[in-house]
């Protein structure tokens, strides 16, 4: 597959390390968050047959860590964002 | 319809006339006492395990291809039961005790092989971890045997010896491991579940789970709503898609795994091989045919494919271990979609859901449990109790904490 | 000045130089390496800083500047590698630390890598063997990271179709160097 | 022998005469020929046995969808099984030989199985061998494995190399037929990065097999003039001998190309083959088509071949299977082959044409609603039987049988994605449709473009489209544009012994099996009878065995469906999948800087992940390794050892923010560790088990130097950077690894600090007062070389950690040597750092397996409640804390002759041995020469009030059992008085 990173370009996604999906980013507050919100975070997954929100960490590359929108039923990849930007949004 | 000699002879010497279809082609009833969804291996096998160890037979199989065409038909072929945790090994054992008995329960020669497995070892740290894990196969009541350096010059002599760079340091051994014919799995156990009474019927769509006041009450289909009183989800890969219908989320993500087979060659190999210091594993089919593969690609994926760098992955693995085989030639390769689980390890559960079960996150070990997943689940099914043998594989062992993780690398699943 | 006598990545006292035809492979020890990442909101400034360090701009992700004193290429978001001549900048990292202040984090990287000068009229019938770089499109200037017999590496286009700089991870500069040699000898 | 089916013009080079043997026998051909094409013009059509019945076979086709003619090439460690005679280039000295066969290809003895093809029918497996049930493993899948397979391998290692490389273009065009050849031209023209990939060694595609012409010159001149054009054009780039495997995500493509094949054996420093990654942003399939054969009974015997292949070898090879020739057609092109062969000499014994209309000819016989009902001939055809239109049987006698049945578009690459083709009525035949893999597009008769008018018209349109070109397309060269339709006929009423998929063996009557057991769907039909499966794919049988199946069904082919392609295109050799990754390449090496040195020493090295690390140092007389590792503990115990331990992951952590992160990845606190001082720190996962552990060495305010084990260095960098970009984007913190930039060096035992006194510049005080236990600073050493100084310590003695530039390491280990002789510094290796640690009870990868916790580790404490960090909210579970749970403790064998092996299970004293009654396990176990025995350390259930307790150690695995008792982990100096000192 090929990665249009969004400050070099198309990268063969062979010089990525998949993180998982994009939901990791949404740590529960440490503050508020009750056992059942841990559990959910930690363990479930959407798992769409469709455009996923994911992870990809350019380990080969930048070491920037990137979010991903990616057809699970195609690999059609159709958004590349620097998840650093998504999270401090 | 009995297969005996007598019938394969008869056969044979009158035209072929008289074989009937292997299983019926029903149209679905109104109403079952239970229908499993996933006419798979795991799906089919409940169904026989149902009907003839449990008396279940108001039982219908629901399929929305062809039978056989998921992960049963697409797999290594690999039966085991080489695990460490008191979660696993009883269950895998109780499988591959239900592979030895299979032909005669099924009247179905699936070509059950058990001319072994053998994991390499490379290094110390890795021997340590083998004969933790040989020593619980062992005192769980399963075989195992640590073979030195010599043994296996001796046994597998065409292992690189020479210029390895990791040498192999010895290996762990299951003699009772092997191979089975995969296709014939499933249509062993469709035959056989069919002539028990179980409908099997194909090409019939889930486009949902009915749940009246909290209970399920049957499935709509594209063949229309077929009743039930309890209804069996054996789906893999598409597990997640499938309970999604029932507004479920579950541990688990969709994963591709490639695997591979070599042009028909002269036999070779004795048995199942894995290196341990790379992704390969390799047997040989009885029609010559080297099957191998390795490690999944990595990322979700439904699309029952993967890409170049798995495929030279799994090629470099095996010239390291093998170098006899730079002049076999890859036939072909494919790719299945894997519920690999959040540790792991499988769930055959209850749901919240009255009268909704679920069997998945096989990972890509769910061939070789193919017996007893069905059997267990069945019991699960007749008795709403779980099966002695998978007690473990339960929702709710994430939010305790009981996890079974084999691997050790927590909650991703790419990396189980 | 102290006494301790160094040795290059490949185990030698001289730097190693292999010719296959008309291309030449030459071990590259005489450079000083430092990382310099931009603090935090201090992004702007540190640039700032090291286009006065380099006397030209800052280079674009991709892409290497040489400048009097130093070189630099990208490495990742607000982050660049700069180099000088060894003799006279081992200390580069001290050096450069002390222009940017808390502007910048920076790491001596001297001896976390390899460094080799690929070059002669077809090293990219040699570079096509080892790296996914796209060839056609490799213009003086460029700088990417990219993998060579799975070892992460920078390689710079210092004369496209001419020469390109190499810099691999210094302990493992024997498999690098054995990966690029049987190439030249595959290729040309 | 000569060269008796050899006829005149062809593209060989008559020049030049080549030697080669076919089981033996020696025969000539010329450069030019293929293996088949000059065993035919030799006059020897046998040339294989089919899989299952072992049927005598020939070549069925002239290219690479050939099922019969497959062979092992070359000998010695080069064999090559199941090698297409049809594609193999001839050289001089090709050695090849008949597989599949005993004892000889001409009597072959389990040609029996065609005898008793009544019981060996499609999944007579599944029905039989059962009874007795003990008789399967011993008796019969012995024999059946004793049957299986084609040609052998030679057991040895493959002696040649493969190389893999990346190439990038605009257009990827695949197949340089007509179609491709005008393409090119046109894309290359046009200025775009092209490259030209096509499996043979000759580009031209079907010109170079026919005799009509192109621009008025012939087929194959105008397409050796194209060729040369392109040759000119530098960014064009020409790939014979490459063959596209596979069409995979976002436009890349793997490419085989043979280098070497064609040779007797690889230039010195080349490889066999290449695996070319191709990356292309558009790409154009332009792989032709394949004729397709008509079943009927004992379509199999050799000499009975497609049409267009009989008049390929004629055309391009100047060979024919016999003189006298006859053809079996429902179509025109038929015909074509016949005019050919008959103006090559050939004599056409009858044109049989399905067609009741079917064209006249003056020239030769044609029958017209004519069939052939059956042949004749052992191991080769001598006679064909015609039923004709009025129904009457004659016999025609012919060596050879030409069969038309109409072409199929080669569509395969369009399905790698899973796109599958779409029937198409007036060819009655697939075509790509539906999906086609993102970026590429089709011509030619790949598209279904049977003429060569067509396929030069679409090819050149396609390439302008694909590329987006402007302005007014070029002329396209006049060439026959004969009407592209076909009527389908499928095989021949009421055979039955015909064959659909020649090398497996499956026939009509199979598929009529596998219809009547219920196996109907294409995928179940595919897998019952292995139509499709054997090493051509069913590039020339799918289609056939569909179509009957549909008629059985009462369906249409495109309902019954299409076994949908998946890669390679054709088979490929393992070993350029793998390319130079082999033996010691396999993965690349890491060796520390003290490698040269160590090796001078004569270290005994071991592999660890990819590092090389000395494992000890033996000594002269030292026979036993155990000789050299109690040595170098004893030694580093009474006095100072040295170790290298560069190989520890070193990550450099700066910024304002430093601290504040490393307590929120570390579970205990950092934040308020002072500048100088040094701290042991423990990583969890998000789920609450431990990761990795290590120290953070705070060298000035806002900057940390963090190491990991060895083994988790990548993993433990990849999750700080997660951690810095997704969770605290807002910190300001910097991270970068520099392991491989210090060469660092433990100096451990009561002597360290007085070696190191000796190095150390002297304005730095490493007196215990001026550099306690845990400091860490920025010093100089030997006259002011830059180095860092950390007291931790892994043995558990008075130790330090030196670090310098990595190309300093050499001279300091040397220095620390000689400096160190007169303490008797000692190196040591791995296994005495392992002794140590198991000794001090220090945790490592043996017990940070991934399924540990903090409590499990005895570190149960260290969990801060006071802060947030990674892992402490899950680490709460109770199944992670549960009253009984796993503790670390020290295990001391009662005896001190018995042994302690890591892996072994603990069982109480007495009571059943089994799985129910396990109480934890041993993760490591060494010989401690300080104790005088050997000890080990486990998780045990409830570990730490069990001290004392006498337990049972077994390995059933290994047949052990020992009574050992439980003890504390720290059996060296418990109360870290040593450290300190």
């Amino acid at each position: 597959m090929i990665i249009n990173h969004p400050l070099l370009g198309p990268r063969d996604s062979a010089e990525f390390v998949y993180l998982g999906a994009a939901a990791l980013m949404d740590r529960p507050d440490p503050e508020t968050a009750s056992a059942e919100d841990w559990h959910d975070y930690a363990y479930l997954r959407d798992n769409p047959a469709g455009p996923h929100r994911e992870l990809w960490f350019h380990e080969g590359g930048d070491r920037s860590i990137l979010i991903v929108t990616r057809d699970t039923t195609t690999h059609e990849i159709t958004g590349v964002e620097l998840a650093r930007e998504v999270a401090s949004k | 319809m009995r297969y005996s000699g007598f019938k394969v002879i008869k056969e044979a010497l009158t035209g072929h006339k008289g074989w009937k279809p292997a299983w019926r082609d029903p149209d679905p009833q109104p109403h079952y006492d239970i229908v499993i969804i996933g006419g798979g291996g795991h799906g089919l096998a409940t169904a026989h395990y149902l009907a003839s160890v449990y008396g279940q037979h108001k039982v219908a199989v629901i399929e929305k291809g062809w039978i056989g065409g998921g992960n049963v038909g697409r797999n290594t072929t690999i039966i085991r039961s080489n695990y460490l945790l008191d979660g696993n090994e009883p269950f895998y054992e109780f499988s591959l005790k239900l592979w030895e008995g299979l032909e005669q329960d099924l009247n179905y020669n699936a070509m059950v092989s058990q001319r072994g497995i053998m994991n390499l070892i490379h290094s110390d740290a890795q021997r340590d971890a083998f004969i933790r894990r040989g020593n619980a196969m062992i005192l769980n009541g399963a075989d195992a045997e640590y073979l030195d350096l010599a043994q296996i010059k001796k046994e597998y002599p065409f292992l690189n010896f020479d210029d390895a760079r990791f040498p192999i340091k010895g290996g762990l051994a299951q003699r009772r491991g092997g191979t089975v014919r995969h296709d014939a799995v499933a249509w062993g156990y469709a035959r056989a579940a069919d002539s028990r009474g179980v409908d099997i019927i194909q090409n019939c769509q889930v486009t949902g789970i009915r749940i009246e006041d909290g209970k399920c009450r049957g499935v709509e289909t594209s063949k229309g709503f077929i009743g039930a009183g309890r209804v069996g989800c054996a789906v893999a890969g598409n597990s997640s898609r499938l309970m999604a219908k029932a507004g479920m989320r579950l541990p688990i993500e969709s994963h591709v795994l490639q695997a591979f087979v070599s042009e028909g060659l002269k036999p070779v190999l004795p048995g199942v091989i894995t290196f341990g210091a790379g992704h390969f594993y390799v047997s040989q089919s009885d029609k010559g045919g080297l099957v191998f593969g390795g490690d999944i690609d990595g990322y979700n994926s439904y699309a029952q494919r993967g890409n170049l760098p798995v495929v030279e992955d799994v090629c470099e693995g095996g010239m390291a271990i093998m170098p006899m085989i730079g002049r076999a030639r890859l036939l072909r390769m494919w790719g299945g979609i894997m519920d690999m689980s959040m540790d792991g390890s499988p769930i055959i559960d209850r749901t919240h859901i009255d009268g909704l079960y679920f069997n998945g996150g096989w990972c890509y070990g769910g061939f070789k449990a193919t017996p007893a997943s069905g059997y267990a689940f069945a019991h699960l099914l007749a008795r709403d109790e779980p099966h002695e043998t998978a007690t473990a594989y339960r929702f709710d062992r994430f939010r305790t904490g009981h996890m079974i993780d084999e691997k050790g690398m927590g909650n991703q699943p790419n990396l189980h | 000045m102290h006494d301790l006598t160094p040795i290059t990545a490949l185990g030698g006292s001289a730097a190693r130089v292999d010719s296959v035809g008309d291309v030449t492979l030459t071990e590259v020890p005489d450079v000083a390496l430092a990382s310099v990442a931009a603090r935090r909101r201090q992004e702007a400034a540190c640039a700032q800083t090291l286009e006065r360090l380099l006397g030209t701009a800052v280079p674009l992700p991709g892409y290497a500047a040489e400048g009097a004193e130093y070189a630099a290429f990208w490495t990742g978001p607000d982050q660049w590698m700069l180099s000088a001549d060894f003799n006279g900048y081992e200390d580069v990292a001290a050096r450069i630390k002390a222009e940017v202040g808390d502007r910048a984090s920076v790491t001596e990287q001297t001896d976390a890598w390899v460094c080799f000068d690929l070059v002669g009229g077809r090293i990219n019938a040699v570079l096509e063997l080892l790296c996914n770089v796209d060839l056609t499109r490799f213009e003086t200037g460029r700088a990417t990271r990219t993998s060579i017999h799975h070892l992460g590496c920078y390689v710079i286009s210092t004369n496209a179709g001419q020469s390109v700089r190499i810099l691999g991870p210094r302990a493992s500069a024997d498999s690098l160097h054995h990966a690029i040699t049987t190439a030249m000898a595959s290729a040309l | 022998m000569t060269q008796k089916n050899r006829l005149n013009g062809g593209q060989i080079d008559r020049d030049t005469t080549l030697s080669f043997t076919f089981d033996g026998k020696h025969y000539k051909g010329h450069p030019g020929d293929t293996l088949a094409s000059a065993l035919l013009a030799n006059n020897v059509r046998l040339m294989g046995r089919s899989f299952k019945y072992h049927r005598p076979r020939g070549p069925l086709t002239a290219g690479s969808e050939e099922p019969n003619a497959i062979v092992e090439l070359r000998s010695g460690a080069r064999q090559e099984p199941n090698t297409r005679a049809t594609t193999a280039e001839l050289f001089d000295g090709l050695s090849a030989t008949s597989q599949n066969r005993w004892p000889s290809l001409t009597f072959d003895a389990m040609a029996i199985n065609d005898r008793l093809s009544n019981f060996l029918t499609a999944g007579f497996y599944y029905k039989t061998f059962m009874w007795p049930a003990a008789f399967w493993e011993k008796i019969y899948e012995p024999i059946i494995r004793k049957a299986a397979g084609l040609g052998s391998l030679s057991m040895r290692a493959d002696p040649d190399t493969y190389d893999k490389g990346f190439r990038h273009c605009d257009l990827l065009i695949i197949g340089a037929g007509p179609a491709g050849l005008n393409a090119a031209l046109t894309a290359g023209r046009a200025g775009a990065q092209v490259i030209l990939a096509d499996e043979d060694f000759r580009m031209g595609g079907r010109l170079n097999a026919e005799t009509y012409s192109v621009a008025d010159m012939s087929g194959a001149d105008w397409a050796r003039q194209t060729v040369a054009e392109l040759a000119t054009l530098s960014n064009v780039r020409l790939m014979p001998r490459t063959t596209v495997i596979g069409a995979f995500d976002h436009g890349i493509y793997g490419a085989v190309k043979r280098v070497s094949d064609h040779l007797a054996t690889p230039a010195a420093g080349k490889p066999r083959q290449i695996l070319w990654r191709i990356y292309a942003k558009q790409t154009l399939l332009c792989a032709g088509a394949t004729e397709r054969p008509i079943a009927f009974d004992n379509n199999d015997r050799p000499g009975i071949m497609l049409a267009a292949s009989l008049r390929a070898y004629a055309t391009r090879w100047a060979a024919t299977p016999a003189q006298r020739v006859a053809i079996f057609t429902n179509n025109d092109d038929g015909h074509r082959t016949a005019r050919d062969l008959q103006a090559k000499g050939v004599k056409i014994a009858a044109v049989i044409d399905t067609r009741q209309d079917a064209a006249r000819s003056y020239d030769y016989e044609v029958l017209q609603g004519a069939q052939v009902v059956d042949t004749k001939g052992r191991l080769g055809l001598t006679f064909v039987e015609v039923k004709q239109a009025d129904g009457s049987i004659r016999t025609v006698e012919c060596g050879a049988l030409g069969v038309s049945g109409g072409w199929n578009p080669n569509v395969h690459l369009t399905c790698h994605q899973r796109g599958r083709p779409t029937w198409n009525d007036s060819l009655a035949a697939f075509v790509p449709g539906g999906t086609l893999p993102p970026g590429m597009s089709v011509a030619g008769a790949a598209n279904g473009d049977l003429s060569t008018h067509g396929a030069l018209k679409s090819g050149a349109e396609a390439a302008r489209k694909a590329l987006g070109l402007k302005g007014r397309a070029p002329a396209v060269p006049q060439a026959e544009d004969a009407p592209g339709t076909q009527t389908p006929f499928w095989y021949v009423e009421g055979c039955s012994r015909a064959w659909l998929d020649q090398q497996n063996d499956v026939t009509v009557k199979d598929v009529k099996l596998s219809h009547q057991e219920g196996f109907r769907s294409v995928e179940h039909l595919k897998r019952y009878t292995t139509l499709g499966m054997a090493t051509d794919q069913g590039k020339t049988s799918n289609i056939g065995g569909l179509a009957i199946m549909a008629e059985l069904a009462g369906k249409s082919i495109p309902e019954v469906g299409t076994t949908i392609f998946r890669p390679p295109y054709t088979p490929t050799a393992i070993g350029v999948l793998a390319g130079r990754m082999r033996g010691k390449e396999f993965h690349p090496t890491r060796l520390t800087p003290s490698h040269v040195w160590a090796k001078e020493r004569g270290a005994v090295f071991v592999e660890v992940g990819n590092w090389l690390r000395a494992q000890w140092f033996p000594l002269p007389g030292e026979t036993h390794w155990r000789q050299s590792v109690d040595r170098e503990v004893t030694a580093t115990r009474a006095s100072v050892g040295v170790c290298d331990c560069t190989t520890l992951g070193k990550i450099d952590v700066q910024g304002s923010d430093a601290a504040t992160f490393l307590n929120t990845v570390y579970c205990n606190g950092f934040a308020k560790l002072a500048v100088g001082k040094t701290r042991y720190g423990l990583m969890l996962r998000e789920d609450g088990i431990a990761m990795d552990d290590g120290t953070a060495a705070r060298l000035a305010e806002d900057q940390f130097v963090v190491t990991t084990t060895t083994a988790n260095a990548g993993r433990v960098y990849q999750h700080m950077e997660f951690v810095r970009q997704c969770l605290m984007p807002e910190a300001d913190v910097q991270l970068i690894s520099t392991t491989e930039a210090w060469a660092q060096y433990a100096v451990a035992g009561p002597n360290s600090r007085r070696l190191l006194q000796k190095i150390v510049d002297p304005d730095h005080d490493i007196s215990n007062e001026g550099f306690p236990f845990m400091a860490c600073a920025n010093i100089t050493v030997c006259g002011g070389l830059r180095a860092r100084l950390f007291r931790i310590s892994f043995s558990g003695e008075l130790a330090f950690e030196i670090a310098v530039p990595s190309r300093y390491g050499d001279a300091l280990m040397r220095r620390l040597m000689t400096e160190g002789e007169e303490f008797d510094v000692t190196p040591y290796g791995t296994e005495a750092l392992g002794v140590m640690r198991i000794e001090k009870g220090h945790a490592a990868g043996n017990e940070l397996n991934g399924t540990t916790t903090a409590l499990n580790l005895g570190m149960g404490r260290m969990v801060s409640k006071s802060k947030d960090s990674i892992g402490s909210k899950l680490s709460e579970r109770p199944g992670l804390n549960e009253a009984d749970a796993l503790m670390q403790v020290g295990l001391r064998p009662l005896s001190a002759e018995d042994k302690v092996t890591a892996g072994g299970h603990l069982m109480k004293a007495s009571g059943l041995v089994d799985a129910a009654h396990d109480q934890g396990y041993v993760t490591s176990a060494a010989y401690s020469p300080t104790l005088g025995r050997m000890i080990g350390l486990g998780f045990l259930k409830d570990g730490g009030n069990r001290m004392g307790e006498t337990l049972r150690l077994v390995s059933p695995v290994t047949d052990l059992t020992v009574e050992v008792e439980v003890v504390s982990a720290h059996f060296v100096d418990p109360e870290g008085e040593r450290v300190r000192a």
